[in-house]
């Protein structure tokens, strides 16, 4: 399994500690408090307060009008979503595993992404999908995917990847509150996570890297729960005087490039660690982005680390080869120094 | 999702009106500006002045017109690839629209569009589509933002009978049926699915594709505009009034080609067929027909009429032919707000 | 597509044929080795034997055995998440699936597959599918597949009826029913979608869904092996002759939560109701009274019945928890042909 | 509009000339009179022959039941191919503008591409997805895009890219042989482009690419009907004393490597050109690739040109610039060269 490592210290001190699942709770209630045409859809968010039990609470505070339990009909309950942005709305439509976004395809890709453009700026769609995404959990192939890269790839999405409490709840609010439509994808192995969050409001915006751990000898750039597992080797190569700088990208789409090259070119080595495949996957931007802007600066090419080329087998024997571990990332990072 | 507050009826004409010949007058105006709109695109195809295709709405003015007349401009429709008619209809104007497919800077979508996205937010229109049955969910998610905001709009999801074989469609309905939204499903039955006949494709009876999801069907003749409308004042009341959607299927047929290069028909459709339905089946002929045998109107005033048409468009297409194209700079912008 | 040929029917039990003894009381057997089979999966639950979660089929015994028993061993089937009552009926054997399900090397899958994905080519089952209404298309398919290779080879889709959701599902009925394609629509109605009752998700009437698309549809008590049986008998014959797809709801329970780990179900339903079924609509209790009340066996009999299938049971789970893992070189192998 | 260059000279001499669509309709013609499990579905595929009038003939030989007319229902029929090609068919399913791939996503991504895997390697799925790809048809947002790196990305899918008449009926005989799931990407500006393909009998294997025009200077990269585009740029660039070198990966998954790696290394300087979406896309893996592994060889970062990240305009005035054409890629080419 990933290492779920206790996040670093947040930007501000801060004594409220809460779980991943309740900042993204929080975040939610939040909003629909302060804009009444903030509203949820989507599959058993209501009583049950989805299988994960991040949305507990809300239909008691807000009634079914706004938290709606839809039928099983992802392509139809983000269809909906889609045309309620369109006129006035604000939905946050919930598609409980990552992997069912394969059925809502054409409404995000072809209409959400497109409609603001395709109408000359005219219509917009301040939609969020909210949706999971991670193995490790032996759900099997159909369950435990890391799509993102198929939506960073599509012009007009937004995409955020929070990997702290801190990042989720700030991230989700920034998000509800954009114009355009956002996937937001949560690792739902981290939703037990705990770290701090202020009482206060405050928003993180989108495009803005966060360097949550500095360091001078090699930079580790990473997404969503993959964050924590860079910490967790962070850690570990501190003890062989490894100096990682771990630089968490928090959305993809806008992707905060400068942050990511300026520290490249200061430590001179780069690694990208993601969950979603390796190939054709965000690393491969992220690492092209690097590799392009700071080619004159990098010892040695940037090192890629994403999930295995298979579908997630079920048996836990076969599953937990399939993605980064704090281990993986630490022996790929001695090569990197020179340290193997 | 459960509703308790039933928004009471505001607005909307009875659904008894017996349509009195202003009104019949105006229909007969807004299909002519249809037809010769689609005339005048037909030409600027052929005489290579239009980029791309164009999916042409000749035939089938009657559903538009008779649909969009019964709605209020806040109201919504959702629109396809043949989307002039419900566009017009619906109240944007002629020389914005041709400057659209033109892919001119003052088109309604700055030129970005084209003829398959025209989409007119002023007049309610929240867009064309070009994915067949691609924007069932948005008019539903328009009917439930509606019903939300209890703005007593109602939402109109115009397609056509080939949208019956997207699964998209059945999950839109299933919800506007359970939350009672105020959607009404228009299937235009042009026979043809492109180049297939629509009974190769299509299992069973229409009217039965939305009662199995408890939503009250009709199938009615779509050239008559006259019946068009009164069902349409009917549905759309009742949609208003919080009693739910309903599917309305209007039994029409494209004159032209699928788009304006669908030149050869005869492997799929005879000439024959196409010439009974040019003959005895003109939704814009058969209103004629009737005004004049009530003698609201003589030829010579329809005539009259026709020639309005005809210059409105004429200046239309003349504006946008003149009209510049988006700048470069352009292409980069309104990809986010 | 058009079709001449008909294939004439060569096999198959007739219809009306009246259940024996020898049928019912292997009936019997199969209910109770899926009811010790999804116990003792629960067990390895709650004893942390099994990675990951699994979805109990318990209660709904007779749907899978009737419709199962009516099939040919070359027949297919398509299944779900709640899939292990399907798999056994249709032949597999419990210890490899209890490998399945421990994520073991001998497994049906190798351990890549797991409780969500159990497939056995040899028994005709074309896989559980975790994507609720993802097989529709699968066993529609392969029905277009037997009619092709005029196999006479019948699909049966299982779902629950939750994935009346999904498009898919109507979209693969226009093309079943079009075709005529030999594929049975099994909808169990076990009332649940997960957490949310189906009337609040499912609007209309459930034997109207595939009507609309011409489909005949029956809605039956799904806890009764012998109508279920029948009713399989009689639509699977029809399918095999060519005469098309038929629907048929099997109304249910499961007795046990949505999955393993659901065990607090006040929320969303009640106790006295699990009560009733689990106390007067037991399928396995209501076959076992009328073995009894028509004198076919004794109470001793099924009680030894029970206890062989509790050995057969208690070895497969032994196998299993003593196979080994699969070699973490067969990680990559698969992924390609 | 791209340049449509006519196609350089093919391995063998050869006197026959036909279009991309004729060869298309060959590999499918000859495919089916081989093998009796081969057929076709989709929305006029029969008498009408496609839109594009790519499969004319075709149901005049082997009837309606070989070549089925089908609703308009992207998702049901991939899905119905699915359960065909499980059961011993091998279904080409026609999908008229990759655009509407996106309805058909889980099907593919999550049926298609993970059966064989799920099912321990028992089940296979020999299914062919024909679909087209490529903007400055005026189609707009929802017919023009090119979205083969959605499928590059998953495990289980192998996704061909032919540029030539040639490659199209080799690569095509190929997919249809397969005993796994294949998307095939033509590009509609392509269908008239004639080249030269033997009347005999071949077949073009998967994951080798092609040098469709040797050089020495710099290595360009390319996919589809950018292998023309690319040509013609190199012509441009003899003419400036630039040897380029164009290498057609002709397949995205599986990914020839070592054909681009060992040219990079060679010429020092390396371009990718694909009609993709750069952002996220098919450019950033092989930028990648090749980053990685000739990363001592290079005496400049690789560049990417792919699409704008934009969807689609219809505009004629803006369409033209959201694509490669041989004078961006002979801006670049120059610029990678040092000669600007
Ligand atoms: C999802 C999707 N599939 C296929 C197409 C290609 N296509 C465009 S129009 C059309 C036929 C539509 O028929 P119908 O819905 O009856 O509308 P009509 O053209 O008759 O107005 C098809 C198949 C498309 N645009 N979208
Ligand atoms: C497309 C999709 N959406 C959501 C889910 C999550 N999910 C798993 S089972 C289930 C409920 C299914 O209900 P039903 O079809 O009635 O089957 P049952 O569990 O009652 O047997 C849901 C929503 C899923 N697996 N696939
Ligand atoms: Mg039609
Ligand atoms: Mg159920």
């Amino acid at each position: 399994m990933k290492a779920r490592a206790k996040q670093d210290a947040a930007p501000v001190a801060l004594s409220r500690e809460i779980t991943f699942a309740q900042a993204i709770n929080e975040a939610l209630a939040e909003e629909m408090r302060r804009d009444p045409r903030v509203f949820v859809i989507g599959e058993d968010v209501g009583e049950a307060g989805t299988p994960f039990k991040v949305l507990s609470g809300l239909i008691q505070e807000f009634g079914p009008e706004r938290v709606i339990d839809s039928p099983i009909s992802e392509a139809g309950i983000t269809g909906l979503g889609v045309g309620a942005a369109m006129t006035g709305m604000r939905p946050v439509v919930d598609i409980m595993f990552g992997d069912f976004l394969t059925l809502t395809m054409d409404q995000v890709v072809n209409q959400a992404a497109k409609i603001h453009y395709m109408s000359g700026g005219k219509l917009k769609v301040p939609m969020v999908v909210r949706t999971t995404l991670g193995a490790t959990r032996r759900s099997a192939a159909q369950h435990s995917q890391s799509l993102h890269a198929l939506f960073s790839h599509v012009p007009g999405l937004k995409v955020a990847l929070p990997s702290t409490p801190y990042d989720a709840k700030g991230l989700l609010k920034t998000a509800v509150r954009d114009d355009n439509p956002v996937i937001f994808f949560e690792d739902k192995m981290m939703y037990q996570l705990k770290g701090p969050v202020p009482e206060e409001e405050y928003t993180i915006p989108f495009g803005v890297a966060d360097i949550k751990r500095p360091g001078t000898d090699i930079t580790i750039v990473a997404t969503s729960s993959m964050v924590q597992v860079a910490l967790a080797a962070a850690e570990k190569l501190a003890g062989e005087r490894i100096s990682a700088e771990i630089i968490d990208v928090r959305t993809t789409a806008p992707l905060d490039k400068e942050t990511l090259i300026e520290s490249a070119k200061k430590t001179g080595r780069a690694m990208v660690v993601d969950e979603g495949y390796e190939r054709y996957g965000v690393t491969a931007e992220i690492a092209s982005v690097i590799a392009d802007s700071a080619f004159y600066y990098l010892d040695a090419p940037v090192k890629r680390i994403g999930a295995m080329h298979v579908p997630v087998p079920f048996s836990p024997a076969l599953e937990d080869l399939t993605v980064p571990t704090p281990e993986t990332v630490v022996e790929a990072a001695k090569t990197l120094c020179g340290r193997i | 999702m459960k509703r308790s507050t039933k928004p009471k009826p505001k607005t909307g004409a009875p659904a008894s009106a017996t349509l009195g010949p202003e009104k019949l007058l105006r229909f007969y105006r807004q299909m002519v500006k249809i037809r010769l709109f689609e005339e005048q695109v037909n030409q600027l195809y052929t005489s290579a002045k239009m980029p791309g295709l164009a999916h042409l709405y000749i035939g089938q003015e009657a559903v538009a017109v008779g649909i969009c007349e019964a709605l209020r401009p806040d109201d919504y429709i959702t629109s396809t690839h043949r989307g002039h008619g419900h566009c017009l209809a619906k109240g944007a104007s002629a020389d914005r629209m041709f400057a659209e497919l033109l892919g001119k800077a003052s088109g309604y979508c700055r030129g970005k569009g084209g003829s398959m996205h025209i989409a007119d937010q002023d007049t309610g229109n929240l867009g064309a589509n070009a994915i067949v049955g691609g924007s069932a969910g948005i008019a539903t998610g328009a009917a439930l933002s509606a019903k939300m905001r209890r703005s007593e709009q109602v939402s109109v999801c115009f397609f056509g009978e080939g949208a019956l074989g997207q699964g998209l469609l059945y999950e839109s309905m299933n919800m506007a049926s359970l939350w009672k939204l105020p959607v009404i499903y228009v299937c235009e039955n042009n026979l043809y699915n492109e180049y297939t006949h629509y009974r190769e494709t299509t299992a069973g009876e229409f009217t039965t594709r939305a009662e199995a999801f408890g939503i009250p069907s009709e199938s009615i003749d779509g050239q008559d505009i006259e019946l068009v409308h009164t069902a349409a004042l009917r549905l759309v009341e009742r949609a208003r009034q919080g009693k739910g959607p309903a599917f309305l299927t209007c039994n029409t047929y494209r004159f032209h080609g699928h788009h304006v290069g669908d030149i050869d028909r005869s492997y799929y459709r005879s000439k024959k067929e196409e010439e009974e339905w040019k003959n005895k089946r003109d939704p814009i002929e058969l209103l004629a027909g009737r005004l004049v045998a009530r003698k609201l109107v003589d030829t010579k005033a329809l005539k009259e009429l026709e020639e309005e048409g005809r210059r409105e468009i004429e200046a239309g297409v003349a504006y946008a032919l003149s009209a510049p194209y988006p700048d470069p700079g352009e292409v980069d912008q309104h990809v986010y707000t």
